[in-house]
């Protein structure tokens, strides 16, 4: 049974028909509208719009000042912006690809997250680091990267990941207007795939929190961002084999809601994590100690995880075969339920 | 800067030669075999554009306007020297002994288009900007170490350079005397971003100030006078003369890739006034006669021939292997990543 | 009950009394020696000898061209060894502490571990990075890290910690000789902690094995590097309330030695895992999950976890109260004996 | 290229004006000034030295030589710009303004070391290094945008031009032509890697090449030159001219840090012909009689007391309150770590 998720009074709110992408511009021409302090910063983001179009037209309407093509140099455009956000403003940097944010790895881990720390609170970060990442769209190597934990793994950040266009627009907003630094993971594959009615104006989706997106007795999928038509289309699969599945979307990596996760699986007893960064070190570690932590007691079967492998993202002839598909979800649910 | 830095010509516009000292060395048989590989290229280049907007290809860079630049240098190379290309050199891979249908698979998402030629150095095309530069100077201080005269060719753009991978590379190869070429083709723009917002220096070669390294601005779209720089940056290299940085000033004809729509960021008529590189060595060439129709004839059928060779045998080529998925990760595949294979091999077998 | 471990034969073998930097530097003299291809690269590490000294006397010994004062450039160093890696030299690469091994992420990340997989195997990259890590030595900030899990979700390198001389001699040695890239953490707590009889000669220790280092019955403690100490105490006060540890030394830390840690808890029932690192994306989580697939029905508690919070490492003044400590550990032990 | 940046020098060792533009300009009350900056932060070095053998701090690291270069730069300063330290800058911001005791603080592992004085933009010091440079290029570009006349200053040293991050600092900056001086303390060593190991280039002034940039190369034991030549830069800064690297060639006397020995790499003689800058500050005063024997000893006293104050308060400093470890993660602390820290502090409770 597909579930309705009404997270805000939609009364008396125009809405638009956006694409995930589509939401996310939106979201920044609102940030930009509303605050003369929103600036953003990025390779290609001017007058060629992104190059996914994400900030397609804000160069325009808000000016060379507020809307910035850097030159070609992650670390630089970090950096800057850590400057700029403890002096006043609040940058929106975008990293073309997740696969190319390594090179200010040092900027993120040393700096964004550890300022606040280091100043017990008197220099602030507050600012937005926006990536598109995953893999399925045939990009050239290295673009396809998932590396969602190695930015969870750094205390003082924030992680989200949406899978919606009301989602997007939402939490990177939200992300805006967090007092600390929030990286925003867009996935690629879903940045046009389809359109919903997001809200006109400005709305915030509450990061930390979860969302379920259908409602389920036997076994709990827990998955993100381009994870989430994998999941779903897993799911009604094993509906028609009798298996009844409760899904998460995750939607914030870090701090990730452990009572959503905690009350499915304590109702299913079961869950299969779905995600595609690689199994070692990737985030359904995280997601089975949390269940170990909470709800060790009512697990009927072992958990299950459908991940990239532990291989480097593969050029895109093999993409397909990296990438967690219904199939691979599907057996791994079916393992959990008849263990 | 500009006027210590001057743009170096041998041939101008019209194909007349501008550098009289150079009058000996450019023979018909030099002219010809630049000219032979810049045709070549641009016939690759063109059919790629047109494989991928038939969805023949993945995305695609094209490289068409810089085939005197990549031509030029890379037959300036040595047999051992070592290459380091980024993902818009395949012109220069080409030219130096890359074979086309790996080239055309690289390009269609297969990790075979990585795979260097046998007997040839080349360096899978670099991705992440800038990151091959350190690699260039290693392999070239390798090369120190073992007493060879073999030097090593780092590409990479006018983007590039405000990568700290650039400042590092070059640094490195500055302190270790490292036999390199650092080769820029400054086309002026990193997708949209025009050098103007890129840098704040007016030259690209005055960036050599930093490292105590000489640096030479030529013009990209002369390939005598990248063929001749880059043979004499090499020389310097081999003869223990360390490093050298070479901008050539050139132009990127079309798109970024075959996904990007250069109309949205530069002026319609920029760049119309550029000679094409091949119509420059063409008047050359009429001019000092060594233009010969019968052998244009002659090199375009043979060029046309093998690109079609390629295309076909990049289109019948084996699919791409799954084992290959798992296989390439460590020489000795850990047991926890032989079970991830096993399982989905057999998932496979499932159906 | 202590355990004596004879991993080679030690008959007719001369024995040095050394720490573990000094075994570490033991092992790199014997790796210049036997081949000519070894190279060091590093900060400080020739005339100075390292600021651990670990590399003392071979500047000296070799020569300035085999053993590099480089530039103070972290991407540098670990991109020049790739190039020397490819083209024929086996380098190893020391970063000065491994809080500072950031500016060389993408090098890392893109390039020592995937371009064996890019080219097929055509060109591969035999390095070793050696850092120090770890907190507990009162070093000023940012040198403290324990940030090993960025670089075990990391497909194509391998990564070890020894805690004993002996294992830092042949698991370095056994990196050097590894045709691939290992990543070797040296717990800089622990390299003058205490001497230990090395062999003199050449030896390996296998990479991905872990070593028991105490035989017990009631619960399995599972650690590395510098928390071998800690655990190894909590374990002795364990004793004393009657509880019996199995103690696990991981010693690699990618890949795992599953085998150990389902055989130990398939024996306990219980484990707890103590690393220093950050509790949210630690590796405490892969071992919780190896545990979840390997041992499921053998488990008799939640597994808990000691490990640094999730926050960054502090300034010195509370370093102690960030790092696990034995009195935690045995609270922990307690917990999952007496769920 | 020693040549094309000479070093600029207002006195000499001897204490001579050997610039005689600036003769009217060095007058008594800035002499007095800058020597007693140099003299409280001198005091505080040694006072540290003697506190780190003592075990009563952590390591430490000496800036005694580089007296000049620190106190010049941060008078320099207008009181709302912004300072981008590293960790051996303590001389260049107690001049600016921090409070010793949070000085001391910081090298006895406390995080209150790095909270910015009340009315003052203080960075805490760069550890890692360079990654400060960037920073100072973004909060300059901020004054900018708010339309200020504020500038930043960045200081770093030798070793620091090799990373990445100097030159992506000193790029964005050059591009955006933001308002930074990047302050070069040039002494020669990088722990214990001499200049020479560290780059090919003669000068570091001559690395602003790269980025259309003024370089300068002063003499970084002359108070004068540097506060004269920092002056001149933050004014360009100020009116629009974007960014300067000043080089300060000068001399680190001590250990990089207490925990370093120098014997170990450095020649015994090196740097013996090298006069202390309070010295040749103290040679030009008496030459130009604004020595007053007097002053002296009323501020040594000042001084003494100053120190002394600042040890006792840190040392009967609040001891390190473990919620900190906690607190300052986030605006909001998520309930993930408050279970930590309830759990820890449980965990303390019970002993
Ligand atoms: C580290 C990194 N950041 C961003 C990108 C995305 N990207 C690909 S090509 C390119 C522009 C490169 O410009 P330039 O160096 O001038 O080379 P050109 O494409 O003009 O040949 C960018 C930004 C990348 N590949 N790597
Ligand atoms: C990224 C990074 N790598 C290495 C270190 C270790 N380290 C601390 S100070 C230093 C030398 C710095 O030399 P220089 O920039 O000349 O400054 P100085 O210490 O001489 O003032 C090194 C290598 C570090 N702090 N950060
Ligand atoms: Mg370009
Ligand atoms: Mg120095």
């Amino acid at each position: 049974m597909e579930m309705e998720v009404k997270e805000i009074q939609r009364e008396n709110t125009a809405t638009q028909l956006l694409t995930i992408v589509g939401a996310v511009n939106d979201a920044m021409k609102m940030l930009l509208e509303s605050d003369e302090s929103v600036m953003i910063l990025g390779e290609d983001i001017g007058k060629n719009g992104g190059v996914f179009r994400a900030t397609e037209g804000l160069q325009e309407k808000f000016g060379t000042d507020r809307v910035v093509d850097t030159p070609l140099s992650e670390a630089g455009i970090i950096g800057t912006s850590i400057g700029l956000a403890v002096n006043g403003f609040k940058p929106i940097a975008e990293i073309q690809f997740l696969g190319f944010i390594y090179p200010a790895y040092e900027q993120i881990m040393t700096h964004v997250s550890r300022l606040r720390m280091r100043t017990m609170g008197h220099y602030t970060v507050p600012m937005v680091i926006r990536a598109p990442y995953g893999a399925g769209i045939r990009s050239p190597e290295i673009h396809s990267d998932s590396t969602e934990s190695l930015f969870t793994h750094m205390p003082g950040i924030k992680v989200v990941c949406p899978s919606t266009p009301y989602d997007a627009k939402g939490l990177l907003i939200a992300a805006m207007e967090d007092p600390d630094p929030v990286l925003m993971l867009e996935p690629m594959k879903s940045y046009r795939a389809k359109r919903e009615e997001v809200p006109v104006g400005k709305y915030t989706v509450e990061i930390g929190k979860g969302k379920r997106v259908r409602e389920g007795t036997d076994v709990t999928l827990i998955a993100w961002g381009a994870m989430m038509p994998i999941v779903e289309k897993a799911a009604q699969q094993s509906e028609k084999k009798g298996i009844s599945c409760d899904i998460i979307d995750l939607r914030t990596l870090y701090p990730i809601d452990r009572e959503i996760i905690a009350e499915s699986v304590q109702k299913t007893g079961r869950a299969v994590i779905v995600h595609e960064a690689h199994l070692t070190g990737g985030l359904g570690n995280d997601i089975i100690s949390i269940i170990n932590d909470t709800s060790f007691l009512y697990l009927r079967a072992p958990i299950e995880r459908v991940t990239g492998f532990d291989v480097p993202v593969p050029f895109f002839a093999l993409e397909e075969d990296f990438l967690p598909t219904p199939a691979r979800v599907l057996e791994s649910i079916e393992k959990a339920v008849h263990f | 800067m500009e006027t210590q830095f001057p743009i170096k010509r041998i041939i101008d516009d019209e194909g007349n030669v501008v550098d009289a000292s150079y009058c000996e060395q450019l023979h018909g048989e030099l002219a010809k075999e630049l000219y032979y590989h810049m045709k070549r290229i641009r016939a690759f280049d063109r059919k790629a554009i047109s494989l991928q907007r038939q969805g023949r290809l993945g995305t695609y860079a094209p490289m068409e306007g810089q085939e005197a630049s990549q031509v030029g240098s890379a037959l300036a190379l040595g047999q051992d020297d070592w290459m380091f290309p980024t993902y818009r050199d395949h012109g220069a891979k080409l030219t130096f002994g890359a074979p086309m249908v790996e080239t055309y698979l690289y390009w269609n998402g297969r990790a075979e288009g990585c795979v260097p030629p046998v007997g040839k150095n080349i360096f899978p095309p670099a991705v992440p900007i800038a990151t091959q530069l350190p690699h260039a100077a290693g392999a070239a201080w390798a090369e120190m170490r073992k007493g060879t005269r073999n030097a090593a060719i780092a590409y990479f753009g006018d983007g590039a350079t405000s990568e700290g991978d650039f400042h590092e590379g070059l640094n490195f190869a500055s302190v270790l005397k490292a036999p390199v070429l650092f080769f820029n083709q400054n086309n002026r723009y990193a997708i949209s971003v025009p050098i103007e917002k890129q840098m704040n220096s007016e030259t690209i070669a005055q960036k050599a100030v930093a490292y105590g390294m000489p640096g030479v601005r030529i013009d990209g779209n002369d390939c005598f006078s990248v063929y001749f720089e880059a043979k004499k940056a090499l020389e310097d290299a081999r003869n223990g003369r360390g490093p050298t940085l070479i901008e050539a000033v050139t132009w990127r004809t079309g798109a970024h890739t075959t996904a990007d729509d250069p109309s949205k960021y530069r002026p319609e008529d920029q760049g119309k006034e550029i000679v094409d590189p091949l119509v420059r060595l063409e008047r050359f060439m009429k001019k000092n006669s060594c233009w010969d129709e019968a052998w244009i004839v002659e090199i375009e059928a043979l060029i046309k021939a093998e690109v079609e060779t390629a295309v076909e045998e990049m289109e019948s080529y084996p699919k791409a292997n799954v084992e290959d998925l798992f296989d390439h990760v460590f020489a000795k595949m850990p047991t926890q990543l032989a079970e991830q294979k096993e399982s989905y091999l057999a998932h496979l077998k499932r159906g």
